[in-house]
């Protein structure tokens, strides 16, 4: 293999490499190369990389090559995992959100019996989260306030109303065919 | 097309010598996809289909599929039907009260031939997201970063939400199956059950008999028959120092 | 701040987002950058970036940008990262998925009716793979689920937007031959 053939290979080595990657690990994928000929290429490589002036260079550390943001730039990154989407949710909070979906109006207690495990700081969550919001208390004793979803959990789910949610007997066919 | 000649393969496939000849038994898809198997193989123009030979080849393949006991879906025989009912369309002579001029009558197989463009158009489509997802299958994006950890949880969709709520519903269904199988059970099976473990070893540490126990009255059931198995003299209980494990010993 | 000042503050926010990232995303951690000037410095920077011929490419798919390997180095990355190619799609799935993607949002009777066979099965799998998500209920007897495709359909299709797709009558000479 030419120098000008390994470079962009080594390219995509770095960039998809967990860690700062090692020459030895280079010189094991490329076993018929020479380690010399795979240095220079490296070499060479991040020269041609880093002469960009973009934002990202390519380093060694670590007794490893990587591919990594340039440091002034940082205000930035920073900005942006201010604005990163957070319509993530946990398996609990998931499944607590679920319970509350279909059982709904529905107290803290009847979603633990539902779950079998307390749902307390999934609850919270959700209601940081906007998802559910307190729909009047239960008249038993202790009186526990009821859950349901709110509007933005329709509009989190692309949903134009609660009767759009799908049933369980809609996914039990696929299942079972 | 690379698509069908691997669905071959995956398919059972079998080649039985039938009658002197050697027949290639696939498996398809459904109807239409045998039916423009059957078009294809006897090079025939779509748009002209001899429908009473094709309807006999259909049938033909059919009770070859029966006498090797391939398992026919019904949308099989649902086209098998619909087949029979253009044949017979077909043979019957036109309607003599509509002028021949107004060419009013339908060819009875307009329908079933759009049918079967419109299957094409989507078998070629499917071939094309075959190509599309082989080279995008081979596309690598950069490892994890440090900053992607802040976020490891799991993106939701309303499928997501439906199955999460199944899996609360069959763990729930479970608990309650097991509760019930357990509250069954009676002081002479649970004898039955402890005499049994001790058919294996002499002694037995009672507090792993007590962890045994599926549900409260299951514990106490095991409780109970503890102290009957020790009054009919079947075991004996010791404690080596105060506070300590109590053993069952088998007499 | 000029074009030139925009275009390696771009390539960091491409490299570090999770997901492709989307202009509006953009425009939003540059709230004082004009967003024309950002789309212009983003075609200028992905077509620079690209013009190194590197093993790196920047592609815009499912409506956002991103940094990618080139496809034709993959066997040395499944070689480092000792991946498998993650388990094909059967034919069934590939033409359900295919009459998903043109006639959505579509029901399970209503792909009955063009595939001829029943599809279940096949929803089940691309459901599970994320590929299409419930878009709802169809308004009429029965009020069946309606199905569509997801962002990580046009991901794992290499799509820029549904618009990409070939037009069902692109196949129409291929069915006729």
């Amino acid at each position: 293999m030419t120098k000008e053939e390994l470079k962009p290979i080594l390219e995509v080595l770095i960039f998809v490499s967990e860690e700062p990657i090692k020459l030895k690990h280079l010189y094991e994928i490329l076993a018929d190369e020479e380690p010399a000929e795979i240095n220079l290429a490296v070499q060479e490589l991040a020269q041609e990389f880093n002469s960009r002036e973009g934002g990202l260079e390519m380093r060694e550390i670590a007794g490893g090559w990587r591919i990594s943001t340039r440091p002034q730039y940082h205000e930035y990154i920073r900005a942006y995992l201010k604005t990163k989407p957070s319509a993530k949710l946990s398996l609990a909070s998931l499944e607590t959100l679920a319970v509350i979906a279909y059982k709904q109006p529905v107290t803290i207690p009847e979603i633990l019996e539902i779950r079998g495990v307390s749902s307390s700081s999934a609850i919270k969550t959700l209601l940081d989260r906007r998802l559910i919001v307190p729909k009047g208390r239960k008249e038993c004793v202790g009186r526990p306030v009821m859950y349901g979803t709110s509007k933005e959990f329709l509009i989190q789910f692309g949903l134009k109303d609660l009767s759009e949610l799908p049933s369980i007997e809609d996914f039990e066919e696929l299942a079972t065919t | 097309m690379v698509l069908e000649v691997e669905a071959i393969e995956n398919g059972s496939e079998t080649e039985p010598q039938a009658n002197g000849y050697k027949v290639k038994l696939e498996v398809f898809e459904g109807p239409l996809d045998l039916l423009l198997y059957l078009i294809k193989k006897e090079e025939i123009d779509i748009y002209d289909i001899p429908i009473a030979r094709i309807t006999q080849q259909y049938l033909d393949y059919l009770s070859l599929m029966e006498q090797f006991d391939v398992d026919i879906a019904s949308d099989f025989l649902v086209m098998a039907a619909t087949l029979i009912q253009i044949k017979s369309k077909m043979l019957l002579p036109p309607d003599p009260t509509i002028s021949g001029q107004e060419e009013a009558v339908e060819d009875p197989r307009k329908e079933l031939v759009n049918r079967l463009l419109e299957h094409k158009k989507f078998k070629a489509a499917a071939e094309m997201l075959w190509t599309k997802v082989q080279v995008e299958q081979e596309v690598f994006t950069r490892a994890l970063l440090d900053i992607d950890k802040e976020n490891t949880e799991i993106a939701a969709t309303v499928y997501d939400l439906i199955a999460a709520f199944k899996t609360v519903c069959d763990r729930q269904r479970e608990e309650q199956e097991m509760e019930i199988a357990h509250e069954v059970m009676t002081m002479e099976q649970k004898m039955e059950e402890l005499k049994a473990l001790f058919t294996d070893s002499l002694e037995v540490n009672i507090s792993r008999l007590f962890a045994l126990a599926k549900s409260r009255t299951d514990l106490i059931m095991t409780f109970l028959t503890i102290l009957e198995l020790v009054k009919e003299s079947v075991v004996r209980l010791i404690q080596d120092r105060p506070f300590g494990e109590i053993i069952a010993i088998k007499r």
